[in-house]
């Protein structure tokens, strides 16, 4: 337990194949789903990525549960390169990394009661084979994910729940293996606005009860405000602006995140402000631009973007930025 | 480990059209040759001596039991070894291949020769396409008024959803659909023979001699019977797809859309839902049709229909094999055919297909 | 769909099995299914006792006894041995339904396997057995079944084993569909994610989700299975001895039934298959909608005319903004104590109750609400477009001086499109696909103005596309080759062609990533101040709402929870939920705050509480709330909310 | 909308044609029309099988001699003909002026041309045999057709009868085994207007006939799937004949005032045979045999049994609805002086044949209602096998079962693919019992070469039956010049086949046929057979005025 990260991403990169070569093309095309990331991930810290659909936000979760080969890079967890590991070593990995999806109508299988979802992973990995031992195992992540009393919900099925609670029964479940790190996948975009602060606070709880690392996957800067404590921006596969909270929000040095935070609604009236609105849609990730990916939609692009590809640049000490206007 | 991309990577990824047609061409190429194989060697399975069935006569004798053998090529060895293919030995070695009753079923079939009928003694090509005629005439009519009436009665079932008429359609269509067809077969048979219906075959015989008119009345009038047991089998299914299709896609989003902008159900109908609707159909039709080459089976057999399905049924009566044989590839590649066609027309029906 | 989705919902059971016993209850299709089924099976099962006769034996028949009409002592008359019809009837049923079941277990055995197997792991494997299921689907059968038939004995066994081997290809292909739809769900997803197998994963994710499409196929082939034998019977390749019903027609056709005007040997066994399929049939069709409700309405059925219930809420006078843009502009569209509710059989739920609000030219009105709020019954009532069981049941809504609810449909199609325009959420499925977009935009141009010039069409089309930054190249593409941004913008294209005075947009950037849904707001607001047009924006995003809106009508379980200027409704909000709802609204502006929540969720519409609708959540709710639904009160002019504590304060 | 235009088109169309059809009538010629349920296999006479063919070729073509309904020979194509004594040598004189219907005459010529084609084309399946003792075959310039036998045969007349004379011109330039022959020049008393397999054969009477030309114009024969729809084509008046009808349909037609339902003897014979599998084992055909017969099959005691215990006329009355009668011998009724109608059949007696397998010592042991062997080592428990194309067939099965289950034997009943049984049947010997049956040569010598030891490896023999004294007999009638000689040699032999059960014969059928007699008149029917498509019937028949 020395390590100081509970995961470090070096230069991860995961490419789909777009189309085999065969009779009728002759070249392999690639989607660059995450094309370069480096991320570390500190004990019980939360960091926050964030990026448009197709930035490869998702592709990078799936990556890091293991669910997707790298291409290439590594990843470590707790110092240990696990990239490419066998599968009953990956098999053990997953009983620390576990994951929260963005639907929680979707994930959990409508045929199974919440007791057998929250007692699966522990049947899965055979731990806590006595009967009793798994049962109070279950109601204590119950109760943990907020769900009490616990014995109220385990003969309900899904269907029963709302939302709310649904995404508690997902949380429930992977909390029942008693994980180290917790990738949310948008873990409240499809909730309510009234009750999206239930689901973010109880994350926020967890990782101050149980020291929890989260990566926290959004869209949207606005839901993770205050519970983030660092920041990553993606945009086409890469991380082009990461820092702490503060300094991302406050202070934005790459114009991709300047516009982002532009357009997010201020709930104030009296506080309408002046929005930086890219036009156009990401490109798609088979055919990168040349130079800086976000050239071609940069308000502020200079020819030399078109040319030579930035890498992170440092700001301070926690705050770097993949801009060639941070060179001047 | 799982290789698929994450869903709605796959979108970004269009396949080629061009490709897409050539991969579909490319696969009823590879299917058209399997089937060939396969028939080649199904029937060789069989105990297939012509002279089989004549043998327990005493008037057959040797000479003449070996002179079929010859005839039929059954006298030659099935299929040489392949050296190439050691350790697997197929047949014979040190058989000439040209001499092997494959490769001869190859360059025969390659000549458009199917072999010779057992019963008839006649060229299984020459039977085949002199009944393909009459099946197709049939068998075109029939499909075409079951496709309007079974489409039709689906529209306004799907149209009119909940009401008497939806109900009374579904209840037919259900009933159709349970018809054993030749049972329906002997039934209509039997109530048209006693109201003037003719009671079997395709023309009253010797109406040759008569003017055209009259020639395609008196076959209209053979036609009637069967193509209305016909359309009223298949009418069925058509439908139930139709009015089941058309349900989902009257229940579409933009149909809604089409509504709010002030069209009226009519042209919703005709300008949005229908095209849409048609998109399960034309599999349903073009499976169908390529399986109706074989012509309808149990129709022809019951009104005395001398089309590829009347074939078939006496082929199958009379253990007909090299009949069989030829039907059995005919009917194959016309099934293979009408699902490229049917693939074809989905890209042209749906611009959405473009990769499987 | 959406819409009908949300507030059509059934009542959540209790359980999916008793849910299952209550929809199928309720399914007549599936319980005449059953029971003719069973009718059937009952007879199979206890022939022996049911049957007056044995229908192997001889005995006492002699050649008198041949096609006897049916008469008290032979109920079906008898057949062409003379045996009595009735009897085999019932042992028909017999040996038909065991070569359906048999043969039926075989192909859903076959078919189920590789359909699973295919869908599951997908690749080489899925390549392989797909494509060795496509060569199965183009073999012809009966070649195969006479060549199976020759090389082995025509038994009643050898019939079930060919049936089942030939008639699995539809199975596979529709469990290999439903595998890939459950092995898309994120469940899978997440089963992986706790690190289950493959094997862990069929069990016990695929199979439960893939059976009941496997059961109601499984119903589907026995009764193709049926009518296979009869036709493998009628054509002389089954087991004679074998009594079964097309073995009994294969006789009565081969020994002459007809030509004697013996119908009842015919139509007895005919009749058999007939039932049997028609009840398998009945039944797989019933259970299919049982486990896959669809729903069983339409956007072409009729709708409910609109009645006029006379609970006239008393409402205050018309709200009247102070931040209009312009003060002159005129009201285009006066909602009136609007109620909706959806009928069912005797049931009412009550979607929307007396909803009152005003719109200006030029005016942009926020509709506020989270989801099942009522707020999009409201805008589809306002254009008549409620689904079939959705009515009007009070209230007015005055445009031009008329009441749209008194028009007549082609009236109101009048109106549509070319005053009010509506843009739905979820812009994929409100384009037909499989038309081109410019074709969709044509046609509404057509439609309100058949004179419109046909060479001017093309311009026109353009010149819309061009206002949304649309490029002209893209008016003859599909949908699909639009990106979510793209199409949002031509269905915004599309509402503007004909020139309405009102445009509804229905949540239009749900489901859009902020840029875009940034770049569809700017363009909104851009096109309201071009062409003044007044705009309905219904959203569930507060934060939107601010940024753009003049007035904002805030709704909870299908009333009038606040309404006023946007101001008022951000600065100085009355209702408790307005309040909360803000405070769980996150600011980036106040990055710090910690976020508040509203506890439990939104009333469902058909159990909404007996008070206010928001009393269960409120914290500062009190007896009067649980027992008394607050009326509207004024606050101020133009300020309205539904809260016994507004009482006091209102004028 | 597109497709409504077509669908209003399409409709018209067939409206139109529908009301087109009027009647055909008018002076038209006058047409029998006849239905029947097959179809020529062929119209090449020496490839052909079917007896459709032959019925066509029997009024198409003409040969040596023509059968006559009491089973009797005429000479057809020759005025006269005559033997040399010690029977070798045949001498027929060719009418004179007998001409093809392509005009050309018929000499010789083209009998020596049709007999020596027959006899040299290898693949014609079944004319080896016709011709199989004729060692020289030459026409003479007198007109006269010389034929050499290689030994004296007591039957060349059903020897040549089905060798159908052909025109030479047309063959000579033809591959005997492929041609076709749809055009089909013969010179018979009808000619071939039109042919169409599986639907109909179109034929016309031939002016120039050198007999009796026919008094009908035309003659149709057109083909049904089923016996059922040729019922009711008579009915309804599609048809003026019908030459095959299920027996269930004869009382109904013969309440139609119109219709006469005519019965009797076929005009070629069949018979219905219950095979037992008694091949000895020193028998059993090295190269095919497989021989697993039951064993109790060789004792004639059971086979006894059997015949006591089946009823044959319940058979006869459930299958046939009584048109059929009681068989005894292999050969058929049909055949006229041939038949041994002496023979005294085993009465239905199940008491008796109770006691006889008592006596012989198969006692049901396990009590389980079947026998056992006397040693007890198996029970009578027989397998049953039929063609599957019969419809007859399992109902004969389950009324045997239910006869012979009275008698203590058990039969596993199992329908076979013609093929199939075919293959078990002969020369394999791997079955117990088979229900099939024969069509009957009109001379007796084919059926009763097949209880001969001779043609226990060649397959013909269905029965393994080996008797030397069976054997020389049949040898004896085979050169048996003296008609009455050889038939009391030939009567002998079924008397003897019939004392060793060799078969059980339930029955023999009779030809069930019907014709509109408010249309026609003038069919044969006071013959011993009955055949209404037969040239005998078609030559005379007229239309009623």
């Amino acid at each position: 337990m020395t390590q100081e990260y509970a995961l470090e991403i070096r230069n991860l990169k995961k490419y789909f194949r777009a189309g085999r070569p065969g009779w009728f093309s002759r070249f392999e095309k690639y989607i660059h789903a995450v094309d370069g990331v480096d991320l570390q991930l500190r004990r019980g810290e939360v960091v926050a990525l964030v990026g448009e659909s197709g930035c490869g936000k998702s592709t990078l979760a799936l990556t890091l549960m293991l669910l997707e080969e790298a291409t290439e890079g590594n990843i470590l967890f707790e110092g240990r390169d696990i990239t490419h590991i066998s599968a009953r070593e990956r098999k053990a990995i997953r009983q620390r990394i576990q994951m929260v999806f963005q639907d929680p109508y979707e994930s959990l299988n409508p045929t199974q009661t919440i007791e057998e979802i929250v007692t699966e992973p522990l049947i899965v990995h055979g731990l806590a084979l006595d009967g009793n031992e798994r049962r109070q195992r279950v109601l204590r992540a119950l109760e943990d994910a907020g769900l009490k009393p616990a014995e109220d919900y385990l003969h309900r099925y899904p269907h029963q729940l709302s939302g709310g609670q649904r995404q508690r029964v997902v949380i429930a479940g992977a909390l029942v293996l008693e994980p180290h790190i917790l990738l949310a996948d948008e873990p409240v975009s499809m909730l309510d606005v009234s009750i999206r602060a239930e689901i973010i606070n109880l994350l926020a709880d967890l990782r101050r009860t149980r020291g929890i690392s989260v990566i926290f996957i959004t869209h949207d800067l606005g839901t993770i405000g205050y519970f983030a404590d660092r920041v990553a921006v993606m945009y086409l596969g890469r991380i082009v602006e990461i820092g702490t909270m503060r300094e991302v929000l406050k202070k934005p040095k790459h114009p991709y995140t300047q516009a982002l935070l532009s357009v997010i609604p201020v709930p104030n009236p009296r506080m309408r402000k002046k929005r930086v609105i890219l036009q156009g849609e990401t490109p798609n990730p088979i055919d990168l631009p040349s130079g800086c990916r976000f050239h071609p939609r940069c308000p502020m692009a200079l020819e030399v973007c078109r040319q030579s590809d930035p890498a992170l640049l440092k700001v301070t000490e926690t705050h770097h930025a993949a801009c060639l206007l941070l060179v001047k | 480990m799982n290789s698929a991309s994450p869903v709605g990577l796959e979108r970004i990824v269009p396949l080629n059209r061009y490709r897409y047609l050539l991969n579909k061409v490319g696969w009823s190429v590879f299917t058209i040759l399997f089937v060939l194989v396969l028939n080649f060697f199904l029937f060789r399975v069989l105990p297939g001596d012509p002279a089989r069935a004549l043998t327990k006569d005493p008037r057959m004798k040797e000479a003449a039991r070996e002179a079929l053998r010859v005839r039929f090529g059954l006298d030659k060895p099935v299929i040489n070894c392949f050296d190439s293919l050691t350790p697997i030995k197929l047949g014979d070695c040190g058989v000439n291949p040209l001499e092997t009753q494959f490769f001869i079923y190859i360059k025969n079939l390659l000549q458009g020769e199917l072999g010779i009928s057992y019963k008839t003694n006649r060229a299984v090509s020459e039977i085949l396409v002199e009944r393909l005629w009459n099946t197709i005439l049939l068998i075109g009519a029939g499909q075409i008024l079951s496709i309007f009436v079974g489409i039709a009665l689906g529209v306004l079932a799907a149209w009119k959803a909940r009401t008497a008429i939806d109900y009374g359609a579904l209840f037919t269509g259900l009933v159709a659909w349970s018809l054993p067809t030749f049972w329906l077969g002997i039934i209509i048979l039997f109530w048209g023979s006693s109201h003037g219906f003719p009671i079997g075959g395709k023309a009253t015989p010797g109406i040759g001699a008569y003017p055209f008119l009259q020639q395609a009345g008196d076959i209209a009038r053979h036609m009637f019977l069967p193509t209305l047991a016909y359309t009223i089998v298949f009418m069925g299914e058509y439908l139930l797809v139709m009015r089941s299709s058309l349900l989902d896609v009257l229940a579409e989003d933009y149909i809604l859309t089409a509504k709010a902008k002030g069209l009226s159900a009519f042209q919703i109908l005709k300008d949005h839902a229908l095209k849409n609707a048609m998109l399960p159909i034309v599999t349903i039709i073009a499976i169908n049709l390529g399986f109706t080459v074989a012509g309808a089976i149990q129709i022809e057999a019951v009104f005395s229909w001398p089309g590829l399905g009347g074939a078939i049924f006496e082929a199958v009566e009379s253990r007909d094999y090299p009949v069989l044989q030829g039907a059995f590839l005919l009917i194959a590649v016309s099934v293979i055919l009408a699902n490229l066609i049917a693939d074809l027309t989905y890209t042209y029906l749906d611009p959405r297909v473009q990769s499987e | 769909m959406a819409v009908q989705e949300l507030e059509l919902k059934p009542a959540v059971p209790a359980s999916p099995l008793t849910g299952f016993w209550k929809m199928f209850r309720e399914n007549r299709m599936a319980v005449a299914g059953l029971v003719m089924l069973l009718v059937i099976v009952f007879a199979a099962v206890f022939a022996d006792v049911i049957a007056p006769y044995n229908p192997r034996s001889y005995e006492g028949i002699q050649s008198g006894d041949i096609y006897n009409p049916p008469s008290a002592t032979h109920w079906f008359g008898t057949d062409d041995a003379g045996k009595d019809v009735f009897s085999s009837f019932i042992f028909g049923a017999r040996n038909s339904l065991i070569v359906g079941f048999f043969a039926a277990f075989i192909s859903i055995f076959i078919g189920g396997t590789f359909g699973v197997l295919a869908g599951f792991y997908g690749g080489r494997i899925e390549n392989f057995l797909m494509r060795f299921t496509d060569l199965m689907l183009v073999i012809p059968d009966l070649p195969l079944i006479v060549i199976f038939v020759a090389l082995t004995k025509p038994s009643l066994w050898n019939i079930i084993l060919v049936i089942g081997l030939l008639g699995w290809t539809t199975t596979a292909r529709i469990v290999r569909s439903q595998t890939l739809a459950v092995k898309s769900r994120k469940f899978v997803l997440r089963a992986r994610a706790i690190g289950a197998g493959n094997g862990h994963i069929i069990l016990h994710h695929i199979l439960p989700l893939v059976m009941p499409i496997l059961v109601v196929n499984a119903i589907l082939v026995i009764s193709l299975a049926i009518l296979s034998e009869s036709t493998l019977a009628f054509l002389g390749l089954s087991d004679p001895l074998a009594i079964s019903w097309g073995q009994m027609l294969n006789f009565a056709f081969g020994r002459g039934a007809m030509s004697v005007g013996a119908w009842w040997a015919l139509v007895a066994p005919g009749f058999g298959i007939v039932w049997v399929v028609l009840a398998l049939t009945l039944l797989g069709n019933g259970l299919e909608q049982v486990l896959n409700p669809r729903l069983e309405a339409h956007h072409l059925m009729p709708g409910r005319l609109p009645v006029w219930g006379g609970e006239a809420e008393s409402y205050p006078a018309t709200a009247v903004r102070k931040s209009r843009r312009r003060k002159d502009a005129a009201m285009v569209l006066d909602v009136r104590n609007v109620s909706v509710a959806y009928v069912n059989g005797n049931s009412q739920v009550k979607a929307v109750q007396n909803v009152s609000f005003q719109l200006y030219e030029g005016e942009l009105i926020g509709l506020v609400g989270e989801s099942g709020c009522g707020k999009t019954t409201l805008m589809l009532a306002l254009l008549r477009l409620l689904p079939a069981a959705g009515q009007i049941v009070n209230g007015q809504i005055l445009f031009d001086g008329r009441d749209l609810t008194s028009l007549s449909e082609a009236e109101i199609s009048d109106i549509r499109w070319k005053d009010i325009s509506i843009v739905f959420q979820g812009a994929m499925n409100a384009l037909n696909p499989v038309r081109t977009v410019g074709d969709q935009i044509k046609e509404a141009i057509v439609k309100h103005n058949p004179a419109f010039p046909q060479k001017r069409l093309e311009t026109r089309v353009i010149e819309l596309l061009g206002l949304v930054g649309i490029p002209a190249a893209y008016k003859d593409h599909f949908p699909h080759q639009y990106s979510g941004g793209m199409r949002q913008r031509a269905m915004i294209a599309m509402a503007l062609s004909c020139n309405p005075k009102i445009l509804i947009a229905d949540e239009p950037t749900t489901a859009l990533d902020v840029m875009i849904q940034a770049q569809i707001l700017d363009l909104l607001d851009e096109l309201r101040a071009q062409l003044g047009l007044a705009i309905i924006f219904v959203t569930h995003d507060l934060g939107v709402v601010a940024e753009m809106c003049d007035s904002v009508l805030v709704m909870y379980g299908g009333v009038t929870a606040e309404y006023a200027d946007v101001d008022t409704i951000y600065n100085s909000p009355r209702h408790p939920y307005t309040q909360e709802l803000l405070k769980a609204f996150p600011d980036l502006s106040r990055p710090e705050r910690k976020l508040a929540f509203i506890p439990g969720h939104p009333p469902k519409l058909d159990a909404l509480p007996p008070g206010c609708r928001f009393a269960p959540r409120c914290s500062q709710a009190f007896e009067r709330c649980v027992s008394e639904m607050p009326r509207l009160y004024e606050l101020k002019a133009g300020h309205v909310a539904s809260c016994h504590l507004a009482e006091g304060k209102s004028r | 909308m597109k497709f409504k235009t077509t669908f209003v088109v399409l409709l018209t169309v067939f409206a139109l044609a529908l009301s087109a059809c009027g009647a055909l009538g008018g002076s038209q010629p006058v047409v029998l029309r006849i239905g029947w349920a097959g179809s020529p296999d062929t119209l090449n006479p020496g490839a052909a099988v079917l007896s459709e063919s032959y019925t066509i070729f029997g009024l198409v073509y003409d040969a040596m001699y023509q059968l006559q309904l009491d089973g009797s020979f005429k000479l057809n194509l020759a005025e006269s003909v005559a033997v040399s004594d010690d029977g070798l040598v045949y001498t027929y004189k060719i009418r004179d002026g007998v001409k093809f219907h392509d005009g050309q005459p018929l000499t010789a010529e083209d009998v020596v041309f049709s007999y020596l084609l027959y006899q040299n084309t290898e693949g014609y399946p079944w004319m080896g045999d016709y011709t199989y003792y004729f060692d020289t075959i030459e026409a003479t310039e007198n007109n006269e057709v010389v034929i050499t036998l290689s030994e004296a045969i007591p039957n060349i007349d059903s020897q040549l009868v089905f060798l159908y004379v052909l025109p030479k011109h047309v063959w000579e330039n033809e591959d005997a085994v492929e041609f076709e022959n749809f055009a089909m020049i013969g010179s018979g008393p009808f000619r071939m207007v039109e042919y169409k397999p599986n639907e109909f054969v179109h034929l016309a009477k031939n002016n120039d006939y050198f007999g009796a030309v026919p008094k009908i114009d035309e003659a149709i024969f057109q083909t049904f799937e089923s016996q059922d729809a040729l019922v009711q084509a008579i009915k309804t008046g599609q048809v003026d004949m019908i030459t095959e009808m299920p027996n269930t349909a004869v009382a109904t037609l013969q309440q139609d005032a119109n219709i006469e339902v005519v019965t009797g003897a076929p005009f070629s014979p069949g018979v219905t045979d219950i095979i037992f599998n008694q091949v000895l084992p020193e028998n059993c055909p090295p190269d095919d045999g497989l021989c697993t017969g039951h064993p109790a099959l060789l004792d004639r005691n059971v086979r006894l049994a059997l015949a006591h215990a089946t009823d044959k006329q319940k058979i006869i009355d459930v299958v046939l609805l009584g048109f059929g009668t009681p068989g005894t011998a292999l050969l058929p009724d049909g055949l006229g002086i041939w038949y041994n109608s002496k023979i005294q059949d085993y009465a239905y007696d199940v008491a008796r044949a109770n006691q006889i397998l008592d006596d012989a010592g198969y006692k049901d042991v396990d009590g389980d209602g079947v026998r056992e062997l006397p040693d007890g080592s198996r029970s009578l428990t027989f397998r049953i096998n039929w063609p599957s194309d019969s419809i007859d067939s399992p109902r004969i099965a389950e009324l045997l079962s239910e006869m012979w289950g009275q008698i203590g034997v058990r039969l596993e009943a199992q329908a076979l693919d013609p093929d199939t049984l075919t293959a078990v049947c002969c020369p394999a010997f791997d079955f117990d019992v088979i229900i099939w049956g024969w069509a009957s040569d009109p001379d007796p010598n084919l059926l009763l070469s097949v209880m001969t030891t001779d043609e226990i490896p060649t397959g013909s023999s269905e029965t393994g039956y080996s008797n030397p004294a069976y054997d020389e007999l049949f040898r004896q009638q085979a050169s048996e010049l003296d008609l009455n000689k050889r038939r009391e040699i030939v009567w002998q032999m079924q008397q003897i086949a019939f004392d060793d059960v060799v078969y059980i014969i339930p029955f023999y059928a009779q030809n069930v046929q019907a014709y509109r007699k408010d249309r026609f008149k003038g069919f044969v029917l006071d013959q011993p057979k009955v055949e209404l498509s037969d040239i005998t019937s078609l030559a005379f028949v007229e239309p009623v005025r």
